[in-house]
């Protein structure tokens, strides 16, 4: 086991690295750099060309991007993430807070997920092809089933301006959380709702469910004893995968409600060209992803003895 | 011997034809799939159907007549530049479901060759093409459809491109998973024993047999990539005006919420019915097109 | 007397994008206290789902629509669901073919016997766990107290038989229905397993329902047979009549296309065609088609009207050749 | 130590989840567009910084009342030297910033020195023109020296760079000020989470308001604000609903449900110192032709985008010049524009060849169809309508017109390659400077032919200080655009403002910044 | 009868490794197939008997090339296959040919039945088209189906036709050795025995050898010449038919022969059974792999993998308890 989970730390090196290199790959592919992002809108670049080419020095952006990349590669190694050309500051000050609010966030909208997920997910396999599977499915698939900002707004307009009873503006307390959690969970419960039914329908199928049933055992423990461990395996699979759209996919979410967190950084960043923060942003989104698909595997052989990396 | 034949005629009755004729009739008799099949038979009609079912010219502007609700002259109102909110919809169902297929053949192209290489292409190209994989796996999803438009500048096209470029790391996976699952399997076996060529065991074998995990892997991704669309429309990065796609059409009407509901409802509820629709679907697909459904 | 468990007529259909299939279509058992009944056909025949369905565990879209099921006077099909899940592994309980993937495999045995016992009886878990200790032991599992937290995927396939067999007969019940229980075994390993189920039925007193493809296996364990073909009972007696002096043509035919050791024979006979089709059934004799007798009588009967169960010395047999000799 | 932060940061950031912001009846609630990128006027020029800046933080030597007339402010009063090329300004005594150092002649020669320093890399260094020195006379006089009359140097000292900082918070703070300025304003920040709120308190200390336009003298009412952000208009229109924001600047198009409503003030800003309108790409046929541009511009239905684009809040626009900036001259627009003919224009494009000769409806020329591309951004809906119009407009025309719409980033430097025919652009800009910084040649995105009667011209409005003199000049500058045909001049569009019913004094001033200290909320 | 083998194995193993620790070194080996040494005469049908895990499916595979071979020789018709690169391998290919157990698994679901039956042909490209699709119907007709069930699909058909087809599509190549891998376990036993006789009628009209690997003794007799059963990766007994069946030799295939169920209730009786399971195949203890459950376990069995003792003909025995005949 703990051979395993050095083999698998020792993965995460290689994925960063190719996940950096892809970054520079694309920032040197992209026309426009922070700079002249700043700059242009505001006045001529050729009249403010002293003050650019001194931040284009300053940060680097003057060298050819493979050896940008060595630089960074370099610092990031001596745990430094550099500064943010649009604001100045130190990247660490920019992320820092907004990865523990995505954090926040994401672990929330998996729990609200989950619950949805596997509700409607076992609802629909147990009562497969008939209208309860039908209608629990959409119940289910309704959060996929909409651009997230239009189910922001439509919940924005329901709980907030017509109940009054949660915030528009985010204000990183517990009842700004409770809203884009809500919609967040909602969407991502789509996917979970319908590997939870195709699992439960596979196992449900199984040999061993029979032999439940032939030993007299009730439905409900048949369902939750024996099916749904089963099914879990694959459900955990499933929210591994979403942890990664938890992360970064998440910045409408984070517009609409004021929900500041790493998705909303990203998007901003790379609007303005501020490649700092971009790459901030990829190291440490894919850094937890991989990171918690680490965990997933370990919880595999929790959840299925069959599955052990023990040799 | 001939007695045999005879006899084994009389077992045989007409033949009940190939998987796909199978799997149809069994859709038909899905819940799922007559909900979801229904939705996306209107669709696909919708696009199909050309321009000469519109009551009006989904392009053309009349500021006198903007934001117009709904009445019997315009069904579902009128936008705020005064277009045939009816007419936009249905012109524009063929944008939004070009987006679903354009941007999922693209990924499905490139993600099926990724995966039957990593799956049958040797200890090697498995382990460089599962890397480059899991990079795209662990790269946060917005930023690459963001880097893609960057790179290559805002259209409709490039939307579709950087949605299936999106895609094509879970098509590869899921390849690949089933490759390494059907690798073994006799009828490959059986193939091998006769001395066929690696290339022709894994795209005239192995592919044809996991096509049925395919489809039903396309049947969610492509709301998911009209979906994504959206996104890229909800910072200016999608269809370009004046397509009506419904995503842009969704994106710029956000703000007429309060003051002018069906500008938002129209694209909004289409939207909302034809991915609950194809989701549906979906789940029907699955239902009719799994392995152990086909064996029954 | 009255039999223990009695199936009268059983009509056990699925509905399918085929058209009705009737798997079980009219099917009479009988079983005695302590008694072996072989059930033997091939497959399709209707034997699983015979056997499924005196349990009432047909899934979807199977469907008992007929007949009558008793287990010692109660009538089992018009059970509620409760009174089912008394019955269910208590009084009757069942093994299937394939023990590993009947055993859940995220569960540990030694839960899966306490999970029973606790459901049907009012013990302590620690109770429960002993009892699984020593029903363990007594089918032969060596280091039972360590294997209690084992799981299916560390047995084979011999030692996950023998597991179902405890879950099987840990509450004592009056009958086991075991389906193809030695099928997926290997040789060495089947032949314990009969022995298994051998001592522990006699010894408990429980009716064994033996439901198998294998003649070698009835031969072994039977006192009665029933010979199913494509959904009916076509045969039913003693075992020593049934292999002695067969009546139905399938029954001949089975036995005479059977490889016996030491024989050595150039060629088998065969029986010509195959099992039909339940979308396909033939009209009248469902075996007519495939049937010697018939071909060589020339009799037309068999293509027009299904033959009924014609009561003979030692049991009953459905074919117009016997009733014709009669 | 970088790791070390940022667990401080997760941990600050974990707790403040759970603690109500306890902010009080007297705190006015503010919505930011955006979050800027700095408070620190020497290193940032974007539109949210500078309104942070100007409004709360930091104050001026002189501002501009309702008729664009500069008023002194921190200043007592300044002249001119005869070849307009030094300014003196004598300075208020005993003004302090918010960390009690005093506002003198050095805090102002610190400010412009830094700003002139190339080290500082500020983007404010072009807009100092020919700025080259200033001095400390005494501690109360400064002067500034120029190497030629700078007319557009007034917008810049009342605008957010001529704010002043403390010298010895800048020296201190080092490369953290931008996140912890310090000025002289009513209010002096308080907290700044990045991204979601700027919290200003209220300087008690606060010397006298000597703004002119200002209705409260003293210290302002209210004891905080605090400046939310919300980048989506309609959840800032939600918020003011749910009577979460005193007020907000909103789109047109939200604003209709709170024109008419009890519980709701709007504030509509007509100043207008904004302009919409068509590039050409002057060096790619056929635009490089003045009479294909003006049949472009008499193509344009000015009216139907304004209506579409803002709901009809805002003005049409056929002068080059933004109506709010000094110097705007509504009769050369009327006699040199282009207004809405399309038969005029279609006689145009006639005369020049451009017909119909194969029945396709669109006309074309060598046997080159009419088609052409036009760029615009994508951030805002109003553009993409705006956008939308044009095309209709340019069909009725016969020309087809493609659309492409891209972010900031991509958009505007897009504009230097070659690949397009038209852009829509808007402007914001205080100055009539803003002619000269666009269109002397080779104009901004470096497309334009030489021009020199109009780059001398152009060179000329800015060195000349006289404001009647300047006007004239910048006068004549419209009347050379227009009748060049450089841009076609769409509109300009209104500051919409939404408040609660109870916010009073709600004001904008003539550079479009809020005057804080007179905003209260009333019982 | 002394021609030349026309299969002809030598010392053959087939290992897998077992890789453990940070670096996935191999450790250890499963020794699937371990120092198998036998001959198949032209025409002969050599039975090959054996429990599951013994290692019987990977022998049919490694001779057939589908498997690493780890050391020994595989020579047929005379020529090394070993060293054989891997287009000659292909060519061989056609001579040897394989028939799957699962009728349902070695059908690709997703082809017609007549393309999977002129799949060979397809791809050693013999002929033209058309003659490829007039062999097909032949061979159709020749396992006792209807050629015009060639468009059809492998879920068309029954156990027993498919099984058919599976012998068609290894016939159609006319291969002169065919390995038939339990080719009617899966089968209910009317058609077995169908099938049976067909293999049999097959080697009779076109000439050729089998490998006819099984689990059921009583099959296995009816169809073989000579046995040979493995256990364990190994050798343990090989003999003519008669000589196997009458007189076994080792303990294994004695406890095997007893394990068959009695063909009557007549013939019931108490059988000497075999403790225990079949152990795991990987790191074997030194000495002879049947020692944990042999009745006549010694202790140099423990020591000493016993060699093969040659008693009376044919008969080849590998147990320590042969040393003395």
């Amino acid at each position: 086991m703990a051979n395993y989970v050095i083999r698998r730390l020792l993965m995460i090196i290689p994925i960063i690295f190719g996940i950096l290199f892809l970054t520079f790959l694309i920032k040197a592919l992209i026309p426009t750099d922070a700079v002249s992002a700043l700059f242009s809108g505001t006045v001529s670049e050729d009249k403010a060309a002293e003050a650019i080419a001194q931040i284009r020095e300053k940060y680097h952006l003057d060298l050819p991007w493979y050896r940008q990349f060595g630089i960074y590669v370099w610092d990031v190694m001596h745990l430094d993430l550099g500064e943010s050309v649009r604001t100045r500051q130190p990247v660490i000050d920019e992320i820092g807070f907004r990865y523990v609010n995505t954090l926040i966030l994401a672990f929330s909208a998996l729990i609200v997920a989950i619950v949805v997920g596997l509700v409607t997910g076992m609802l629909s396999a147990y009562f497969k092809n008939t209208w309860i599977d039908v209608t629990s499915m959409s119940v289910g698939m309704m959060g996929i089933s909409m651009p997230a900002f239009f189910l922001g707004f439509v919940l924005i307009f329901i709980f907030s301006v017509q109940l009054r009873w949660l915030p528009v503006i985010g204000r990183g307390d517990f009842q700004s959380l409770i809203l884009p959690a809500l919609t967040l969970g909602f969407i991502e419960a789509a996917a979970l709702s319908r590997v939870t039914r195709s699992s439960m329908l596979d196992v449900l199928s199984r040999e061993y469910i029979r032999t439940a049933r032939a030993k007299g055992m009730s439905e409900s423990y048949i369902l939750f004893r024996h099916a749904l461990p089963n099914a879990f395996l694959s459900i955990l699979t499933m929210i591994g995968l979403q942890i990664g759209n938890l992360l970064g996919g998440a910045f409408i979410i984070e517009v609409i409600f004021g929900w500041h967190g790493i998705g909303e950084l990203a998007v901003k960043a790379i609007q303005w060209r501020d490649f700092t923060i971009t790459q901030a942003v990829i190291l440490v989104s894919a850094g937890t992803y991989v990171f918690v698909n680490l965990i997933v595997d370990l919880l595999y052989t929790w959840v299925d003895p069959r599955i052990s990396y023990e040799e | 011997m001939t007695d045999m034949i005879l006899e084994e005629q009389q077992t045989f009755g007409k033949p009940t034809g190939s998987n796909f004729a199978r799997a149809m009739r069994r859709l038909l008799r899905h819940r799922s799939g007559q909900v979801g099949g229904g939705v996306v038979l209107v669709l696909v009609f919708c696009a199909l159907a050309g321009e000469s079912i519109l009551p009006y010219d989904p392009l053309s502007i009349d500021p006198i007549n903007r934001l117009k609700p709904p009445s019997a002259e315009h069904f579902f109102g009128t936008d705020e530049l005064g277009r045939d909110l009816f007419s936009r919809i249905l012109y524009g169902s063929r944008y939004t479901l070009m987006i679903g297929l354009v941007s999922t053949v693209i990924a499905a192209t490139f993600g099926i060759t990724m995966g039957l290489l990593a799956g049958g292409g040797g200890k090697w190209a498995d382990m460089l093409i599962m890397r480059v994989v899991d990079v795209l796996l662990a790269f946060p999803y917005i930023l690459l459809l963001l880097a893609v438009v960057a790179i290559l500048g805002p259209s409709l096209w490039t939307a579709m491109i950087a949605v299936g470029v999106g895609g094509m790391p879970g098509y590869a996976r899921l390849i690949r998973g089933e490759v390494l699952a059907q690798k073994d399997a006799e009828y490959v076996e059986a193939m091998r024993a006769l001395g066929a060529s690696h290339l022709r065991i894994l795209f005239g074998t192995i592919l044809p047999n996991v096509l049925p995990q395919m489809v039903i892997y396309a049947s969610f991704t492509i709301p998911l990539a009209i979906l994504a669309a959206a996104a890229l429309s909800f910072l200016g990065l999608g269809a370009q005006p004046p397509i009506p796609e419904w995503g842009a059409m969704l994106v710029d009407a956000r703000t007429f919420l309060r003051t002018a509901w069906w500008v938002v409802a129209a694209p909004g509820m289409a939207i909302f019915v034809s991915i609950l629709g194809m989701n549906l679907f979906g789940n029907a697909l699955r239902d009719v097109l799994d392995p152990k459904e086909m064996s029954k | 007397m009255t039999a223990l468990l009695e199936i009268e007529n059983l009509q056990t259909h699925f509905k399918t994008e085929g058209g009705v299939v009737r798997a079980v279509d009219g099917v009479d058992l009988k079983v005695n206290e302590g008694e072996v009944l072989g059930i033997v056909g091939e497959s399709g025949s209707g034997k699983t789902v015979t056997a499924l369905s005196a349990l009432r565990l047909v899934d979807e879209p199977g469907k008992i629509v007929g007949g009558s099921i008793r287990y010692d006077g109660r009538d089992v099909l018009s059970m509620n669901k409760k009174e089912l899940t008394q019955l269910r592994g208590d009084r009757i309980s069942m093994i299937f073919q394939q023990p590993r993937v009947c055993l859940n495999p995220v569960i540990s045995i030694g839960r899966q016997i306490t999970e029973l016992l606790k459901q049907h009886r009012d013990i302590s878990s620690k109770e429960a766990r002993n009892t699984a200790i020593s029903l363990l032991n007594s089918v032969g599992i060596p280091d039972a107290e360590k294997r209690f937290s084992a799981y299916a995927h560390e047995l084979s396939g011999g030692q996950a038989q023998r597991v179902m067999i405890a879950i099987a007969l840990a509450l004592k019940p009056r009958v086991l229905i075991a389906d193809e229980p030695t099928t997926a075994l290997d040789v060495t390993i089947q032949a314990q397993i009969i022995e298994l189920l051998r001592e522990l039925c006699r010894e408990m007193g429980t009716a064994l329902v033996l439901v198998t493809h294998d003649l070698g296996v009835v031969a072994e364990l039977a006192d009665r047979v029933a010979v199913m073909y494509a959904g009916q009972v076509v045969e039913e007696t003693d075992v020593e009549t049934l292999f002695s002096n067969p009546q139905h043509p399938y029954t001949q035919g089975l036995l005479s296309s059977m490889p016996v050791l030491g024989q050595r024979a150039e060629r088998l006979t065969a029986i010509p065609g195959t099992v039909p089709k339940p979308s396909d059934m033939p009209p009248a004799c469902r075996f007519a088609p495939r049937c010697k007798t018939r071909i060589s009588l020339g009799m037309d009967i068999c293509n027009q009207e299904p033959p009924q169960l014609l009561r003979t010395a030692k049991g009953s047999v459905r074919c117009w050749a016997i009733e014709g000799a009669s | 130590m970088k790791l070390q932060k940022l667990t401080q940061m997760g941990l600050a950031s974990a707790v403040a989840l759970f603690v109500a912001s306890g902010a009080n009846a007297e705190t006015l609630r503010f919505r930011l567009g955006e979050d800027p990128e700095s408070l620190y006027n020497v290193e940032t020029n974007s539109l949210t910084a500078n309104t942070v800046i100007a409004s709360y933080l930091l104050e001026r030597l002189v501002y501009f009342d309702k008729n664009g007339d500069a008023k002194p402010w921190l200043a007592e009063s300044w002249e001119l030297n005869e070849a307009q090329t030094e300014i003196t300004f004598k300075l208020r005594n005993g003004i302090t910033f918010h960390d009690g150092e005093p506002f003198n002649a050095d805090a102002v020669v610190y400010h412009f020195n830094t700003i002139l320093a190339p080290e500082s890399a500020s983007p404010h260094l072009a807009s100092m023109g020919p700025l080259t020195s200033i001095e400390a006379l005494d501690d109360l006089t400064v002067k500034f020296t120029f190497s030629e009359p700078y007319a557009p140097f007034f917008n810049e000292l009342a605008g957010a760079t001529g704010g002043f900082n403390s010298p010895k918070a800048v020296e201190a703070a080092g490369s953290g000020y931008g996140r912890a300025p310090v000025g002289t304003g009513p209010y002096m920040i308080d907290q700044w989470i990045p991204g979601t709120e700027i919290k200003f308190v209220r300087n008690d200390n606060y010397h006298e308001q000597f703004r002119g336009d200002a209705v409260n003298k003293g210290a302002p009412h209210a004891e905080e604000i605090l400046l939310s952000v919300i980048s989506e208009d309609g959840v800032a229109q939600a918020a003011l609903e749910a009577g979460e924001l005193s007020a907000s600047m909103l789109l047109s198009d939200t604003i209709a449900q709170f024109m008419d409503h009890p519980d709701f003030n709007t504030v509509i800003d007509e100043t207008a110192t904004n302009l919409m309108f068509l590039e050409f790409n002057h060096q790619k046929a056929p635009f490089d032709d003045v009479n294909m541009r003006k049949a472009i511009g008499y193509a344009i239905d000015r009216e139907s985008a304004l209506a579409a684009a803002w709901d009809g809040f805002g003005t049409a626009a056929l002068g080059p010049l933004a109506l709010g900036i000094p110097g705007f001259d509504g009769e050369v627009a009327a006699k040199y524009g282009t207004p809405y003919d399309p038969e005029k224009a279609k006689a145009i494009l006639d005369d020049l060849g451009w017909v119909d000769s194969d029945g396709d409806g669109i006309r074309d020329k060598d046997g080159k169809p009419a088609e052409f591309l036009i760029k615009g951004y994508a951030g805002y809906a109003h553009s993409s309508r705006t956008l939308q119009v044009i095309q209709a407009n340019l069909a009725q025309i016969g020309i087809n017109v493609t659309l492409e719409t891209a972010d900031w980033g991509a958009f505007y430097p897009s504009l230097l390659d070659d690949g397009w025919d038209m852009d829509l652009m808007r402007w914001t800009a205080r100055d009539a400077g803003i002619l000269g910084e666009l269109f002397r040649s080779p104009g901004h995105r470096q497309k334009l032919p030489a021009n020199a009667p109009l780059d001398d011209l152009l060179t000329r409005c800015n060195s000349t200080v006289d404001p009647a003199a300047r006007n004239e000049c910048v006068s004549e500058a419209q009347r050379m655009l227009l009748e060049n045909v450089t841009i076609v001049p769409i509109m300009s569009n209104w500051t919409v403002i939404a408040t609660q019913g109870n916010v009073k004094d709600y004001t904008i001033d003539r550079m479009g910044y809020l005057i804080p200290g007179d905003v209260r909320i009333e019982d | 009868m002394t021609s030349q083998p026309l299969l002809s194995l030598r010392g053959l193993s087939a290992y897998f490794p077992i890789k453990s620790g940070l670096m996935q070194k191999t450790t250890g080996w499963i020794k699937a197939v371990d120092d198998i040494t036998f001959d198949v005469k032209p025409g002969e049908t050599l039975g090959l008997v054996g429990e599951s895990g013994c290692g019987k499916t990977t022998l049919s595979r490694t001779i057939l090339g589908l498997r690493a071979v780890q050391s020994g020789s595989i020579r047929f018709d005379g020529e090394d296959l070993t060293g054989m690169s891997l287009r000659d391998l292909v060519s061989k290919r056609r001579d040897m040919q394989l028939i799957f157990q699962d009728p349902n698994a070695s059908l690709d679901p997703k082809r017609r039945v007549g393309a999977t039956v002129r799949a060979g042909l397809d791809i050693h490209r013999i002929g033209t088209v058309r003659e490829r699709d007039e062999r097909v119907a032949e061979m159709f007709a020749r396992v006792g189906l209807d050629p015009s069930l060639r468009n059809r699909f492998p879920h068309e058909f029954s156990g027993g036709q498919r099984q058919r087809i599976g012998i068609a599509r290894a016939l159609i190549m006319k291969p002169r050795f065919v390995i038939c891998d339990e080719p009617v376990s899966a089968l209910d036993v009317s058609v077995q025995s169908q099938v049976l006789n067909l293999l049999k009628d097959l080697q009779e009209e076109l000439n050729l050898t089998y490998l006819f690997v099984a689990h059921n003794l009583a099959v296995v007799e009816h169809m073989v010449d000579r046995v040979a059963v493995m256990y364990l990766g190994r050798i343990v007994e090989l003999a003519d038919r008669d000589e196997l069946f009458d007189r076994p030799q080792h303990p294994y295939t004695k406890a095997l022969i007893d394990a068959i169920p009695a063909a009557t209730p007549a013939n019931r009786r108490h059988r000497a059974l075999l403790k225990g399971d079949i152990p795991s195949p990987a790191n074997l203890p030194p000495g002879c792999p049947f020692q944990a459950r042999c009745p006549s376990v010694m202790s140099k069995c423990k020591e000493k993998m016993p060699p093969d003792f040659v008693t009376g003909g044919n008969h080849r025995v590998a147990c320590w308890l042969a040393e003395d005949t």
